[in-house]
């Protein structure tokens, strides 16, 4: 082979990309290396999680739900915000992957792997809660149209069928859009694997060479998906923003719930990429793949997020005050000044205020204040569904129902089993294929040239 | 000569498989061939690339048909599912009318994403996987960093194809019998 | 034993009057009054090949209901009036069954375990066929009104030609009402069976 | 039902031979969902004429729960009594019945019965032995004991208590009828004043004024359901009036939350008001007969001011408007208002009376109830215990250890009788101090009979096999006879039965009936004999030496509190406290169940530090009681207080080890009653801390709407509420242009019109409900009523502590605060329960449908369909609408309380949601009679469980469509409104504003 010289290439928009094609499929075959004891002692931690969660969950299956601190008028609570919780995080990977994709940002590329990793087992952790949480698990299967001896179908004007049918296409599409990005990379770590990985990864690869012909339908078809997924992940949670909103609650049923809960979803799930990456980088050893310029945009999106929120919690309550409606301003009075002030202050702290730090470049380019930061948002943001849900539920319209709720530990089993079936995936997936988007990279990086220069 | 199967089973292809580092003489190689009528070129590459795309020339994907059918069918199937069981047994909830489309648009809209992801995937299994050619020879290397094209030629044509491919600069050639 | 004297006693007299009306035991008597498509119950050596669950006693429909036409409100007697049909009580049962002892061997066996069971002042304990869950309500005196006082069938499939009665169809099953109410253009508002 | 007075024939003997096994109806089989089945058919050995599977059977009967003697209809299915309700034909409470009546269900079912005759064992526990040995130990030890005999009955008055009078003289024993709230002072005063021993019959209906001096006549005092009837009828607006009524008394209890005006005198002083009321009138009018005038002189106005702590115009204004109103009617008397000199306050009441002109009105005599022996007799009795004196005590029908202070030493005198025997149904105090337990039938499982008073026979038949090992004590008692022979001989009446039977033939010729069989089948049908009440007696007053006397009242003590108690509604003395229905519907005043608490006023939380739920000490010379702080603004400064009928230290699992006595803290009884009002307490923060069992969230409407009230100019003029608000300048601001509000009612119209498809286009009635709260007295008895029907489970403490209560249907009290600051707020009750909306928002979010509208205007909810996703719940604004969280089909019902369901109703599974259903059960089950006949259903024909129990009749239910109906006329009422009407939800239930009086008019 001719030993030609690396062009230390420029890229688009300025970002420096000093790597070799053969480069890139070598730093990120690197990362599938045997586990090291701290990968093995974190999936052990997750597991453990995990098992937690699972054990919670029988015995609310075996006695009912009793055991979670519902307190009526409180009838949905921690596993509803949790469910929330995790579905918004689901929103940054496809807002990345997709919404960017069509935007052709080029930082995408490098994140856009862990992001729609995180979406995928982000979204099947909620698709769980819907189950966990019903009175009657094991006849969950009744929301869904399924021919039945009884004759009886679903009702489909009922947000919670929406839901069912957003959240499972979701999941379907967006478990897609991630399989079928890896299928060249997989190819490219069949090439440099051995043994029965090799075989594994054969078949993973579905007989993917990198054929014209293929790239010529790959491609297309890749848009395709963008197009679908960018609608999708918009639509998503405003069908779970009208689970609420187009309930009677005071404080559920806002007119500005779903522009309100997309960025919301996005702010949080950003939050969560950079929870994930910031280690995750230092841990794979590709922080020359992921690197300040990544964190630099994440963070700006970050900010425009943020920011969005900050304005729709402040138009909540101007809408309350405006409204002259003594049920609104009730609810949004004590959302404040009631006995979830804490959870309120929370939420308006964490994220509309904190989020205006990133204003500042150097806050945005310091990994560790943007790991505090994103340990903020993802407390925050939890806290926002827990305001949103408790809270509302806690003073609607009749004063003599009113109550407070005390979570108990069978809330706080499931939420950390969520955590844990969570994080369990993240780590088989981080260590099993590449997290890193070979073949997009490679697309970035200008090939070597005989005659030299740009095309 | 025996005739050789490979593991998908498809009689294998004789011709010329030339590896190239450089995108430029990949794609001149390319332009060169097509200028001489050779058709059934594969050309191999780690990434999607610009020239060698320009050099092939190709039609747009038929993807985009499939997926057009794929997201109008799940449309159709949305709001003809939610209306058929809305008043297949009608029940009156709320004082809403029994199919109130409104609610039903989230159906059908979740169902024409769905559908139209589904069959865009089922497309490109179809045109890349299933209809794609077999028994062309492959080198890991096209994953990693070099490109490959191959040229389907019989042994008395390789000679030519094989120079033309030193030609362009490509740092290997070799010629793949039957 | 007072109890049980004064028992007898009301059962003999009900009995009797029961025993001439429905069920004349003898054949020819039988045979000059039964109509063309009269059944005779078949003789039944191998009661292990029935279809349905096995009685404590092999009380036999067909016998009963179809051989001798007994109606089946006679024995079920608040169907009509009643969301329950009603199990005949001993005292039924014994009123034709003191006089009446059986023909052969076997119904001879069975009305024996009957009059011992009657004796001891015990309840004979029926394997149950057709369960609806608790939370439907079937009002039988409603179907018995609308479909006539032999409508039972259609549900429960010709108990007279059934030596031991077994579930014909499938009355547990939504599906099964809601089909009939669907044919027959009647409600199937949820509340009108489950509250 | 037998025709003849021979013995019970095999019918009612042979219903079912194993109960759950009922033919067909599988009637025990708890299953909400779940597909568990009934595997067997058991038939009944012989059919019983009265019972047909799958139909229920009612009988007529009468309920002792307490001494007013009320009529009941027993609802049977398949053998068990499934549900009490009101005997219309009873001329006391006319088809109406309280929450304790209807809980005598759980009386019968109750897991803490006696199961059969035991003795004390030579380890200290009872051991069960046969009904033949039980007999003849008793008649053993009655051999022996001679005439050393006594006996502490309960006070009814009946076949059997002659009997036992009978019974115990011809021993030559010792009798004492005990009933612990006797109203013995009413009597003394009586005596006294009118020279009459007899308790008066009060008319609240005809009243046009009352005044209640700690009376609780809702309550516990007299015949409640009766006094709610009357009161419902002057104050409840149905004649275009109210009658105004004031309630004198330290401490607000439910009869004073109705009141219009609460006048909080100091405890103890209501004679003082009384005799200066008296007073005022006399010197008004110049009125001097029986000497009244130099009677009453010395109680002017100012010296009553002095002692009641009230203003002098305020007594007078109070007298003027007495005196104005024709008829009026004071009463006196309460529990709690029970001090040492309690019969002066019921002798000063008399005495308004008089002056007034009620006796004869609204206050008749001659119709005596009956009477107690009261505690002079039982103190005598202790007294011969405590000398050994007594060698045989049979206890029946009384729990005098529980009911007695401790600090009486009952229960130390009582130890020491050599041979006690307790024919108990429970397991109570006394009971387990004694040395033989017979457990006598419950009511429900016997023939029987009660007087309530002059005129009024009512009859008790067994409605089903008993439940457990039991026999009536008439049958007791002549069993030991039979065999202890000697003096008791005499008694020789075969059975029970036939002894009973015997006295209704007799009873027949006394009333002058010829056919005894006819006058028995009728009794039996309509449960007893009622014959018009004697006209009332001619009374005059008498004043002993000329002179009225009034004492200040003294206590023991040297708190800086006056400590009150008082019964509490659903427990009464205690005797309530085993059945988990009157445990868990909340009392009607706090909203507490399940545990005491301890009533402070809002003032002295303040000045003590203390919060709802904070642990305090109370200690006077008697005892210390500890039991967390309810703040209570209906409660006087200077006082603090706690309900009866907690702390029971045995009467089983419901009762036992659940709150306080607060008995401990009071002195024994002197003279004839027990002093409930006599000790001052200290109070003591003790730094613990227990959350309140409460079922109340935020006790406000912060202006919502949701109980709303209108004047009684206002009502009188037929204006709406919303008129009337407008009238006094508190018109609401419409948010809406009148082209926007066009424009969405334009948009329902045709939402509505698209609803029209299928089942939805027919004609059908449109049930639906009118509430008319100024009948609503707040007192439960239609959540009972709902428990008992719908099979709701009791949940328990520790789950109403999470607020999981399952109360389908709910009594929601607000305080509403005054116009003046300082005043105490005045109270608002509102039965809150599924509003049927006709755009309901709990149906659209259902996924599976389970919640909908069914085309009869009902909002369906079908329990096996719910998968549990609680979205309707969250979505409901009147948030009425339960969850089971637990398997609470499985908990709430220990055996045999299970056999208390009502089998047309399905039993929930966890996970499921259920709420009011409008009775679905009873409007099918009429749609069936109905269909079988071949006719429409008749307006009134049926209704719903809450609205059959009303006593005060507030609650109307049927088919608005219905337009000559009662509830399309009520519905029609210009006080008629729908709570959070804005939210365009359309609920089938119209409320009637409560109307209200000025305080000072």
């Amino acid at each position: 082979m001719a030993a030609v010289a690396p062009p230390r290439s420029v890229g688009h928009d300025g970002l420096v990309i000093t790597q070799t094609h053969a480069d890139v499929t070598r730093d990120v075959v690197g990362t599938l290396s045997p586990p090291t004891r701290g990968y093995v002692l974190l999936l052990l931690g997750a597991v453990s999680l995990f098992l937690i969660g699972i054990v919670t969950f029988l015995v609310l299956v075996k006695d009912g739900l009793g055991h979670a601190g519902y307190q009526p008028p409180i009838f949905w609570s921690v596993y509803i915000t949790t469910f929330v919780f995790w579905v918004g995080i689901g929103h940054a990977g496809t807002l990345i992957s997709a919404i960017l994709f069509l935007f052709r940002s080029p930082w995408r590329t490098a994140v856009y792997r862990s992001t729609e990793a995180m979406t995928v087992f982000a979204v099947m952790t909620a698709g769980l809660f819907p189950i966990i949480h019903i009175g009657r698990q094991w006849i969950f299967y009744w929301l869904l149209p399924y021919p039945n001896s009884r004759f009886l179908w679903p009702n489909f004007k009922s947000p919670l069928i929406w839901d069912v049918f957003a959240i499972s296409t979701y999941l379907t599409v967006s478990t897609t859009f991630l399989v079928f990005g890896l299928i060249p990379d997989v190819a490219a770590v069949r090439d440099k694997a051995s043994g029965w990985r090799k075989k594994v990864y054969e078949l993973a690869s579905v007989g993917w060479r990198g054929t014209d012909n293929q790239w010529r339908h790959y491609s297309r078809a890749y848009l395709y998906l963008a197009a679908l997924a960018t609608p999708l992940v918009l639509s998503v949670h405003s069908v779970v923003s009208w689970d609420f909103a187009v309930s009677i609650l005071p404080g559920w049923h806002g007119t500005i719930f779903a522009p309100y809960f997309v960025a919301g979803a996005i702010y949080s799930g950003i939050g969560m990429v950079l929870t994930l990456i910031i280690p995750l980088r230092r841990a794979l050893r590709i922080e020359h793949m992921i690197t300040a310029y990544h964190f630099d945009n994440l963070a700006k999106l970050t900010l425009l997020t943020g920011s969005i929120l900050f304005y729709a919690y402040g138009m909540e309550y101007f809408v309350a005050w405006y409204s002259s409606n003594i049920f609104e301003q009730t609810t949004f009075y004590r959302r404040a000044f009631g006995p979830y002030w804490w959870a309120g202050w929370t939420m308006i702290i964490c994220n509309a205020f904190v989020s205006q730090l990133l204003w500042f470049r150097k806050i945005r380019t310091n990994l560790t204040s943007l790991f505090v930061i994103s340990i903020f948002i993802n407390i925050g943001m939890w806290f926002e569904r827990y305001v949103i849900i408790v809270s509302s539920l806690s003073n609607d319209y009749v004063p003599w129902a009113w109550d407070q709720l005390n979570p108990t530990w069978a809330d706080w089993g499931i939420l950390a089993g969520s955590f844990g079936w969570f994080g369990m995936w993240f780590l088989l997936f981080a260590k099993n294929f590449p997290i890193v988007a070979i073949q997009e990279i490679k697309e970035m990086i200008p090939m070597p040239r005989k005659r030299g220069g740009h095309h | 000569m025996a005739v050789r199967k490979t593991a998908r089973g498809a009689r294998r292809k004789p011709g010329v498989l030339a590896s190239f580092v450089h995108v430029d003489a990949a794609a001149d190689a390319i332009r060169a061939l097509r200028a001489r009528g050779i058709k059934g070129l594969v050309v191999y590459s780690a990434a999607p690339n610009h020239e060698i795309e320009e050099a092939l020339d190709h039609r747009v994907s038929p993807v985009r048909l499939i997926t057009l059918i794929g997201g109008l069918t799940g449309c159709a199937a949305g709001f003809g599912m939610t209306l058929w069981m809305s008043y297949d047994w009608p029940v009156l909830v709320g004082g809403k009318p029994i199919g109130s489309v409104p609610p039903y648009v989230v159906i059908a809209f979740e169902l024409t994403i769905l559908l139209g992801a589904l069959s865009t995937v089922a497309a490109v299994a179809l045109f890349s996987i299933l209809m794609g050619r077999r028994g062309v020879p492959y080198d890991p290397k096209f994953s990693d960093d070099t490109i490959g094209v191959f040229v389907p030629a019989t042994q008395d044509l390789a000679r030519q194809v094989e120079q033309m491919m030193h030609s362009a600069g490509a740092v290997e050639v070799r010629y793949e019998g039957a | 034993m007072r109890t049980l004297a004064i028992v007898l006693g009301g059962v003999g007299a009900g009995g009797l009057a029961a025993v001439l009306a429905f069920a004349s035991p003898s054949p020819q008597a039988q045979q000059s009054q039964a109509p063309a498509d009269s059944i005779t119950a078949p003789v039944i050596s191998d009661t292990g090949s029935l279809k349905g669950p096995r009685q404590p006693i092999f009380f036999r429909h067909d016998i009963h209901a179809g051989q001798f036409k007994i109606q089946c409100q006679y024995c079920h007697y608040s169907v009509d009036v009643s969301p329950e049909p009603g199990i005949p009580t001993m005292q039924t049962c014994m009123g034709c069954h003191l006089v009446v002892a059986g023909s052969d061997s076997s119904s001879r066996t069975e009305i024996r375990k009957l009059r011992e069971l009657w004796t001891e002042m015990k309840p004979v304990e029926w394997i149950r066929v057709h369960f609806l869950p608790r939370h439907a309500h079937f009002p039988h005196q409603r179907h018995i009104k609308a479909l006539g006082p032999t409508a039972c069938a259609t549900c429960h499939g010709d108990v007279s030609r059934m030596p031991q009665v077994f579930k014909v169809n499938q009355v547990d099953n939504m599906g099964f009402c809601i089909t009939c109410h669907v044919e027959r253009g009647v409600s199937r508002d949820c509340s009108v069976c489950h509250y | 039902m037998s025709d003849d007075l021979q013995p019970p024939t095999v019918d009612r003997r042979r219903f079912l031979t194993v109960l759950g096994t009922a033919a067909g109806g599988g009637a025990m089989a708890l299953s909400g969902c779940s597909t568990d089945r009934v595997q067997k058919l058991v038939p009944y050995l012989v059919q019983s004429e009265d019972q047909v599977p799958g139909v229920a059977t009612w009988y007529a009967s009468t309920c002792t729960e307490c001494p007013a003697g009320c009529g009941v209809h027993v609802r049977t299915r398949e053998g068990r009594a499934v549900k009490l309700e009101g005997n219309p034909d009873h001329p006391v409470n006319q088809g109406k019945l309280c929450s304790r009546g209807q809980a005598a269900l759980q009386g019968l079912y109750n897991p803490g019965r006696i199961k059969a005759p035991m003795a004390r064992a030579a380890d200290g526990g009872f051991l069960e032995i046969t009904w033949d040995d039980a007999i003849a130990r008793l008649a053993g030890k009655l051999g022996e004991a001679g005439n050393r005999v006594a006996v502490i009955s309960g006070a009814p008055r009946g076949t059997f208590s002659d009997l036992l009078a009978e019974w115990t003289s011809a021993m030559g024993g010792r009798l004492v009828r005990y009933e612990s709230f006797d109203h013995e002072p009413v009597r003394a005063a009586n005596r006294q004043v009118f020279g009459l021993d007899q308790l008066p019959a009060h008319d609240f209906g005809k009243a046009r004024y009352i005044i209640s001096f700690g009376a609780d006549f809702l309550e516990s005092w007299g015949s409640p359901i009766e006094n709610q009837r009357g009161f419902a009828r002057s104050h409840g607006f149905s004649g275009g009036d109210v009658a105004k009524f004031v309630y004198a008394a330290p401490r607000r209890d439910l009869t004073g939350l109705n009141a219009d005006e609460w006048v909080s005198l100091k405890p103890g002083s209501e004679a003082a008001l009384a005799l200066a009321m008296a007073n005022v009138l006399v010197a008004d009018r110049g009125d001097d007969r029986v000497g009244l005038a130099s009677a009453l002189g010395s109680f002017t106005p100012a010296m009553a001011a002095e002692e009641t702590g009230l203003e002098v115009e305020t007594i007078e204004r109070l007298a003027r408007e007495f005196g104005a109103a024709r008829p009026s009617l004071a009463v006196a008397g309460g529990v709690g208002s029970q001090h040492a000199a309690a019969a002066e306050v019921c002798a000063a009441v008399n005495v308004l009376n008089f002056v007034a002109g009620n006796i004869g009105e609204t206050v008749r005599f001659g119709s005596a109830l009956p009477a107690a022996d009261g505690h002079t007799e039982l103190a005598k009795l202790a007294q011969a215990m405590d000398g050994g004196e007594l060698a045989v005590v049979l206890v029946h029908d009384a729990n005098p250890a529980y009911t007695l202070p401790k600090s009486s030493g009952f229960a130390a005198r009582f130890a020491k009788v050599g041979f006690k025997v307790s024919t108990s149904m429970y397991l109570d105090e006394t009971a387990a101090l004694c040395d033989l337990l017979l457990p006598q039938h419950h009511a429900l499982e016997r023939w029987d009979d009660v007087r309530p008073r002059a005129g009024v026979h009512g009859l008790m038949q067994p409605v089903m096999e008993p439940v457990f090992n039991t026999l009536p004590a008439g049958e007791i008692l002549l069993r030991v006879s039979r065999k202890a022979a000697g003096a008791l001989a005499r008694f020789a009446a075969p059975t029970w039965d036939q002894h009973l039977k015997t006295r209704w033939q007799a009873l027949a010729g006394e009333l002058g009936e010829r056919d005894a069989a006819a006058f028995w089948h009728a009794a039996l049908q309509r449960g007893g004999v009622y014959r018009d009440p004697p006209p009332p007696q001619e009374v005059t007053l008498t004043l002993p030496e000329g002179r009225l006397s009034y004492t200040s009242p003294t206590f023991e003590g040297a708190g800086s509190f006056t400590f009150l108690t008082y019964p509490h509604p659903m427990l009464h003395d205690g005797r309530g406290a085993n059945k988990p229905w009157l445990m868990e519907n909340a009392d009607p005043v706090t909203k507490i169940t399940w545990h005491s608490w301890v009533e402070v006023s809002p003032a002295t939380a303040r000045t003590l530090d203390l919060r709802d739920g904070e642990i305090v000490e109370l200690t006077s010379p008697y005892g210390t009681v500890e039991a967390p702080v309810y703040v209570y603004p209906g409660i006087r400064d200077d006082a603090v207080a706690i309900p009866l009928g907690f702390g029971h230290t045995a009467y089983g699992t419901f009762a036992q080890g659940r709150g306080v006595n607060a008995l401990d803290l009071l002195g024994a009884p002197r003279g004839d009653f027990v002093p409930y009002l006599s000790t001052r307490v200290s109070v003591r923060k003790t730094g613990g801390y227990r959350k309140l069992a409460s079922v109340a969230g935020v006790p406000r409407q912060l202006g919502r709407g949701i109980a709303e009230g209108i004047s009684l100019a206002a009502a009188k003029k037929g204006l709406t509420v919303e008129q009337a608000y407008l009238e006094e300048g508190h018109g609401r601001h419409e948010i809406n242009t009148a082209l926007e509000l066009e424009a969405i009612r334009g948009w329902s119209e045709e939402q509505q019109r698209a609803t029209e498809h299928g089942d939805y286009t027919r004609e059908l009635p449109q049930w639906g409900m009118a509430i008319d709260l100024a009948k609503c007295t707040g007192c439960s008895a239609c959540v009972t009523a709902c428990y008992a029907e719908n099979n709701i489970p009791t949940v328990g403490e520790s789950e109403v502590l999470r607020g999981r209560e399952m109360t389908w249907l709910r009594i929601e009290r607000y305080w509403e605060d005054p116009e003046e600051p300082g005043a105490p707020p005045s109270a608002r009750f509102i039965p809150m329960l599924c509003q049927h909306c006709g755009n309901a928002p709990c149906e659209p979010v259902c996924p599976v449908y389970a919640a909908y509208h069914t085309a009869d205007g009902l909002n369906g909810q079908v329990y096996n369909r719910c998968v549990g996703t609680r979205y309707c719940a969250n979505n409901c604004p009147y948030k009425v609408r339960y969850f089971n969280w637990y398997k609470y089909n499985e908990q709430a019902w220990p055996e045999p309380l299970h056999l208390q369901l009502n089998p047309d109703v399905t039993v929930r599974a966890r996970g499921v949601m259920e709420k009011c259903t409008f009775c679905i059960q009873r409007i099918r089950d009429t749609q069936h009679h109905a269909r079988l006949e071949d006719r429409p259903i008749r307006d009134g024909e049926f209704t719903t469980a809450c609205a059959q129990a009303c006593p005060s009749d507030a609650i109307v239910f049927g088919n608005v469509k219905d337009g000559a109906g009662r509830v399309a006329r009520l519905k029609q009422d210009p006080r008629g409104y729908h709570v959070l009407e804005d939210l365009n939800v359309r609920p089938a239930i119209t409320y009637l504003a409560k109307v209200l009086l000025p305080a000072e008019a």
